[in-house]
């Protein structure tokens, strides 16, 4: 089995950056540690640019982004990255609205602050609250980059810290519009058709949805030792159902 | 071997006082609360069986007691006695102990009636506007010496700055600091001598031109002259209102006393009065000698 | 030995002092040497304007002193009354087992961590504010103000309450006699006896509102624009930094975050001497 | 002037009497509702047998046992290093004569009662930075930083209230100590400072409140969303406050989020027990010096 | 026209005081501080120029004095003269207010060797242990009434809990408070009455068996029998050691004092010894009252 690499070793792992990993690297650990608790692995969330930060200064021994690196990031810290999965991003409305299908170029608008009312798009008579993520998320940059193409954010929306704080948000505001992993969509929040495309991460890993991006584990040069062995058994098939299990698509090394 | 003579006076005492007040005691005197026209003077105060309890011990006990209008009513008695309890009763202060409780009927003279400060004051600070008291030791306030006297003016009695000031200024000339501290008001208050303090104390009561007074041994840190003068001020001062004092001197008792109370381990064991004549001062002496300091 | 332990204690007093004096000390040195890479560095001053657009290079952080200050001096506003009316409350006005209560309440409060009144506001408050402004996501100035000065308020009431209770204790009887009612023992008596303290609680607690991130954070809706209204979406330093801490460290955003640590540490230095020059004046007075 | 000053005193009284109550019940009575339902073991271990989890020889990764241990060993090595020097400084401001240095300290503590926490952990992680690239190549996050970081945090809070309680004592008792023959320290020691023990406690109790509580320092300097129990004061740990924020802001389903509002309790009742435990203490201690007995 | 008088009376004196300290005042006979064998006893105490400030304010003027073994001395003047200043000189206790300056020399007969009680102490509570003192307002501490008692004994002197137990006992007797207190004393010392917290505070002094006693009023708040029993006790005492108090009652002053010390603006006015004969009580009022009460 996969795990037996790590049979009689020892040392620490200690991970820290995007927080979409969190439910990949905590299952794998757990599954490590259970046969080898000489391993000791932690796990700290931070965001994609902790993760830089911290491998990059030697603080942790992986640095999780959910971006790729820029190329000053890898020149300044030699920073190698390993693209393990697949995640799609999807924009959400609240349950309560009746609109069910969305244009590109509407949210666009939208969020340029050009459209301010449901009724504009075939809603209710109710204002939009607009709400996006904080600078350092890989969630808000594959948004930006592929749905507004670099267009500007009014300055009024909303900014929330993470992608439980956006479902909260906007599962309570009637008037809501955001965008989350499509991993974290529930019940709680509605992800209206995107230009025709729907969001599912069926969708994300045969290509009919575009809106996707990449998370990356990142080590400070080639790793080695039992950081090494983490990083393979991410990309074995038992991984590859870790991966899966968490809502994403898997991808090879 | 000190201790072992206490030990027999407290004995001997114990047995002795139930005598003392069943004779000549005042509460007999006293008793008759119905009796307003027997005395030829009016009633300013009167306490009516009254008993103070602090915790699970008797403090006072079966207190009944009248002072008089345009008179000084002087309380005399050991340590421990509970004078200063029973001065504390006119303007219901027992009541900020922790654990004192008050039975019996209290009644002051105000604006010419006597009322029953028990029932007839939801609010005791209103009674305590009326009556002033000034303690055994100075209490100053932490703050100047002009703030001392102008704070329960304004706030208490809510006067006018302009009344105030020359309230402020009559009272101290009248308790004898003026002269010493007129130049230095705004200085704090603590920084006065010990007998400055009392008679700032003093002041401050007089200054709210209270229906009534109560001073706890008034001039127990002062010295003889300015004693002097404080007696001299209140030979004046019960013609405007009625005087309960506590003293320790008996020279000054016998000085002062309209009404003269020894009291003993929370009862009244004798009162005289001035026109039935006063004891003298060997008589006192041995009196109180006998007293027991406490139950 | 006796002589030894008068030295020993003076000693070690000196000593403690000596060690908050230095962590003061290395905590302004290292934000501040942290901080000056973004001043020589090529944008210069430009991070002291008014408009945040890291898309667009704007890195202004202005509006988020300002919102830090609105959310703050509100906060403050609504939570000292409060904190002094608990004081007096517990000290004279209520009866004394309810006074009683309120202490052990307060008590109790400073146990609350903030990330607990954020966490039950965001489903209990949000939704009210929304409905009751009428206007904006209930992410707004309001919330968080109303819910940092639940925050401060026991710390305030507690360090006034300190201060009150010799007080108090020293004064009721002078006040009783000389015809105070309870209430005007504290209101004329005690309350000035204690002006010092109140002020530093005042300043204690400005101190934690301005300082709080995750109310901010979770509450206020985190829009980096100047507050106008209420029901503005803003975003105070605090949560500017919780927010960027984690992007890119050779950004400009990144140096960003140590001027906000330290515009937050001049707003203290600035309350502090106000304070010292209040009490100054209030002293000669 | 005197009418204002006490309508304004007994609007807030009442008002505050009011209010917080009612804002208190409103917001415990959301964490009950929906917490209480996810209050079982399986909360604190995550499935693995208690015993087993509670001595560490199974790892926790689901619970929040870790979380505890760590919270209270957090909590107790930053008491350990704030006290002395909390406790020490506000005695040093209390006690000395006037003086320059006094007034720079005095100053430096208000400043440091002002740093935001936030500001804090970002010293604490430059520190860690600077350290790294000089003295300390191998140092990391860890429980010992963040537990300095904390106390730093918490240090003026103890310097103030122990500066407060004793200024206030009356002026006469330090006359009574030295007139007694009590030396300065004999003083401060037998009378001063247990006269000022209530005071001093309640600074004491607002400081473990507030380092408990704290997230913004510990998510910088060594708080890791798993780590299993402390291994160390060199390693990383878990913390409650911070796995409350962490859940309320990455919670994947309803489970999760009610998870979270069950770990709320769970803090809250650490908190609580704590403060109960401190006061009777207190109140024990008190007596004790007072050598008062009640008769009755 | 009360304060006329007083201001009439302020300025004579203000020019008359140089005559009286010139003339028969014992400046002159304490200042030739080495002429140790030109008295009787034994000096037990010895102030030599001593000048007190608070502030900008001089309180004690030039003050130079002895005090003598197996006497009391008593110290009389006006409230505010000065003498509760000069009394904490014995102990350096005034260096424990802010900006107190003290200039000049003191000195204590201790252990049998006349001590300079500025240099020969660089910790001020060792002096005090051995120069004890009871205030003028009682201080008792607050906790309860034993503890009042072992405190200083236990931490100030390290005695062990049975000699602790021992003296406790005997102080409280000596000071007549035992009968009164022997059942409670686990109650707050708080509520014992004035006179018996005063004479909580004097036994917790005797307790310690200091090298001298300094007494500011210790009578102040005592009732007459009470007072005698301190009087008897100090009589005893001065065998022990000597004995410094202010005293406000003349009576007092003249039935205990073996020398006799009048203050008045922050300087000795005059001082008289019993064996050349005690002024009587007229002269010693009329004396008082020419005084001025503060500079
Ligand atoms: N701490 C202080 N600061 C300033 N002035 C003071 C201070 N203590 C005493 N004084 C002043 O010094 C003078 C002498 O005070 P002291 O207490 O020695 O008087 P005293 O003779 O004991 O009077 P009394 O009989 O009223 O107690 C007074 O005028 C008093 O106001
Ligand atoms: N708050 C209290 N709690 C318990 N006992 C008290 C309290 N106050 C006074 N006592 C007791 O009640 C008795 C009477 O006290 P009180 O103060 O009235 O005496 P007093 O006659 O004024 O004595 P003194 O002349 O010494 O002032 C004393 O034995 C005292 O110990
Ligand atoms: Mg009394
Ligand atoms: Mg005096
Ligand atoms: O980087 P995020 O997954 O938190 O958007």
């Amino acid at each position: 089995a996969p795990l037996d690499a790590f049979k009689g070793k020892q040392g620490t792992v200690d991970i820290a950056g995007g927080t979409a990993h969190i439910p990949v690297m905590k299952e794998a650990a757990k599954r490590i540690m259970t046969v080898n608790p000489d391993i000791r692995i932690s796990i700290a969330g931070g965001g994609s640019g902790v993760g830089v930060q911290q491998v990059g200064e030697g603080l942790v021994q992986i640095g999780n982004t959910g971006r790729a690196l820029s190329s000053d990031e890898v020149a300044k810290y030699g920073l190698v990255s390993f693209a393990f999965a697949i995640d799609g991003v999807a924009v959400v409305i609240n349950p309560a609205n009746g609109v069910n299908a969305l244009t590109a170029a509407q949210v666009k608008d939208i969020y340029a602050g050009k459209i301010t009312n449901w009724k504009e798009l075939g809603g209710e008579d109710r204002a939009i609250s607009l709400y996006t993520r904080d600078e350092a998320s890989g969630t808000r940059e594959v948004f930006a980059k592929k749905l507004l193409a670099k267009g500007d954010v009014a300055p009024s929306a909303n900014v929330v810290p993470s992608n439980g704080a956006m479902k909260t948000a906007v599962a309570q505001d009637p008037g809501a519009i955001g965008y989350v992993g499509i991993g974290h969509i529930d019940s709680t929040v509605k992800a209206p058709t995107m230009d025709g495309m729907t969001p599912s991460q069926e969708n994300a890993a045969n290509g009919t949805y575009t809106i996707t991006r990449k998370l990356y584990m990142n080590t400070k040069g080639e790793p080695a030792g039992v950081v090494k062995d983490f990083i393979d058994y991410v990309f074995t098939p038992e991984g590859a159902e870790i991966i899966r299990a968490s809502g994403y698509i898997p991808v090879a090394k | 071997m000190m201790t072992d003579t206490m030990h027999t006076k407290h004995d001997s005492v114990a047995t002795a006082s139930p005598d003392m007040t069943s004779g000549t005691a005042c509460s007999a005197e006293c008793g008759s609360l119905s009796g307003d026209s027997a005395l030829p003077q009016s009633v300013a105060a009167r306490l009516c069986d009254l008993n103070v309890f602090f915790g699970k011990r008797q403090v006072l006990n079966g207190i009944s007691f009248e002072a008089h209008n345009h008179a000084v009513t002087v309380l005399i008695g050991r340590s421990g006695s509970g004078k200063s309890t029973l001065l504390r009763t006119f303007n219901r202060l027992n009541e900020c102990f922790a654990g004192c409780r008050t039975s019996g009927h209290a009644q002051v003279l105000l604006e010419g009636t006597l009322t029953d400060i028990h029932t007839s004051f939801p609010e005791p600070a209103t009674l305590r506007t009326r009556v002033g008291m000034v303690f055994q030791t100075p209490d100053v306030l932490p703050v100047s010496i002009r703030r001392n006297m102008t704070l329960p003016l304004q706030h208490a009695l809510s006067l006018t700055p302009p009344v105030v000031a020359v309230r402020v200024e009559r009272a101290l000339r009248d308790a004898g600091l003026w002269d010493e501290v007129y130049d230095r008001l705004d200085a704090p208050a603590e920084t006065l001598s010990g007998g400055q303090q009392q008679r700032l104390c003093l002041a401050r009561s007089l200054a709210m031109r209270p229906a009534m007074l109560l001073l706890d041994e008034p001039t127990a840190s002062l010295d003889n002259v300015s004693s002097r003068t404080i007696e001299a001020l209140l030979g004046q001062l019960k013609d405007r209102y009625p005087v309960i004092m506590v003293s320790h001197s008996l020279g000054q008792a016998l000085r002062l006393a309209d009404r003269l109370v020894l009291m003993g381990s929370g009862r009244i064991l004798r009162c005289w009065d001035r026109q039935n004549g006063l004891p003298d001062m060997e008589t006192l002496e041995l009196m109180l000698e006998e007293t027991a300091c406490c139950e | 030995m006796r002589f030894d332990r008068n030295r020993i204690a003076d000693v070690t007093f000196g000593a403690s002092a000596l060690v908050t004096g230095l962590a003061v000390a290395a905590i302004f040195g290292f934000l501040f040497l942290f901080a000056l890479p973004v001043f020589t560095g090529g944008q210069g001053l430009s991070i002291l304007s008014g408009v945040w657009n890291p898309g667009r290079g704007q890195f202004g952080i202005l509006p988020m002193l300002a919102a830090s200050l609105c959310v703050a001096l509100s906060a403050l506003a609504l939570g000292w009354p409060l904190a002094l009316g608990l004081c007096c409350g517990i000290r004279g006005f209520l009866p004394r087992p309810v006074g009683r209560l309120l202490l052990m309440l307060l008590r109790g409060m400073t146990a609350f961590p903030t990330v607990v009144y954020g966490f039950a506001a965001i489903f209990l408050l949000v939704p009210i504010m929304r409905e009751g402004l009428g206007r904006g996501s209930g992410l707004s100035w309001a919330t968080a103000g109303l819910v940092l000065s639940l925050v401060i308020l026991p710390t305030m009431a507690l360090v006034m309450d300190a201060g009150m209770r010799q007080t108090e204790r020293r004064l009721r009887l002078t006040g009783a006699a000389l015809g105070f009612t309870r209430e005007q023992t504290l209101t004329h008596l005690v309350l000035p006896a204690c002006r010092k303290n109140l002020l530093a609680a005042a300043a204690l607690g400005f101190g934690r509102a301005i300082g709080d991130t995750l109310i901010p954070l979770m509450l206020a809706g985190n829009a980096p624009q100047w507050p106008s209204a209420a029901w503005d979406s803003i975003r105070t330093l605090t949560a500017h930094i919780g927010l960027v801490l984690a992007t890119d460290s050779n950004s400009a955003a990144y140096g960003s975050v140590f001027v906000a640590g330290c515009l937050l540490l001049l707003v203290n230095v600035t309350v502090q001497l106000c304070l010292r020059s209040l009490l100054r004046t209030g002293e000669t007075a | 002037m005197s009418r204002p000053a006490t309508y304004f005193v007994r609007t807030a009284v009442w008002g505050a009497a009011l209010i917080v109550p009612l804002a208190l019940a409103a917001l415990t009575g959301v964490l009950v509702t929906r917490g209480a339902g996810a209050l079982d073991a399986n909360l604190f271990f995550g499935g693995v047998p208690a015993l087993q989890a509670m001595t560490g020889r199974i790892p926790v990764w689901d619970g929040i046992w870790p979380a505890c241990a760590g919270t209270l060993s957090l909590l107790g090595l930053t008491m350990l290093l704030a006290l002395g020097p909390g406790i020490g400084c506000g005695i040093y401001l209390a006690t000395s004569t006037a003086s320059r240095t006094k007034a720079v300290l005095g100053f430096a503590v208000d400043l440091l009662a002002g740093i935001p926490s936030i500001v804090m952990g970002l010293f604490g992680f430059t520190m860690l930075l600077m350290l790294r690239r000089t003295i300390a190549p191998n140092a990391g996050a860890s429980l010992l930083l963040a537990a300095c970081c904390l106390a730093l945090l918490v240090l003026p809070v103890l310097v103030s209230t122990t500066r407060a309680a004793l200024e206030s004592l009356p002026r006469q008792l330090h006359l009574t100590g030295a007139a007694m023959g009590l030396g300065k320290w004999q003083t401060l020691r037998h009378i001063l400072l247990p006269s000022s023990a209530r005071g001093i406690l309640g600074g004491i109790l607002l400081a473990a409140g507030r380092a408990a509580e704290d997230t913004a320092v510990i998510m910088l300097t060594g708080a890791v969303a798993n780590a299993g129990l402390p291994a160390g004061i060199f390693s990383r740990f878990e913390a409650l406050p911070f796995t409350i924020f962490y859940r309320s802001s990455q919670y994947r389903d309803a489970l999760e989020l009610e998870q979270g509002f069950a770990t709320t309790l769970v803090l809250l009742v650490l908190s609580l027990s704590l403060l109960a435990g401190a006061s009777k203490l207190q109140r024990t201690l008190e007596q004790r010096w007072q050598g008062i007995r009640d008769d009755d």
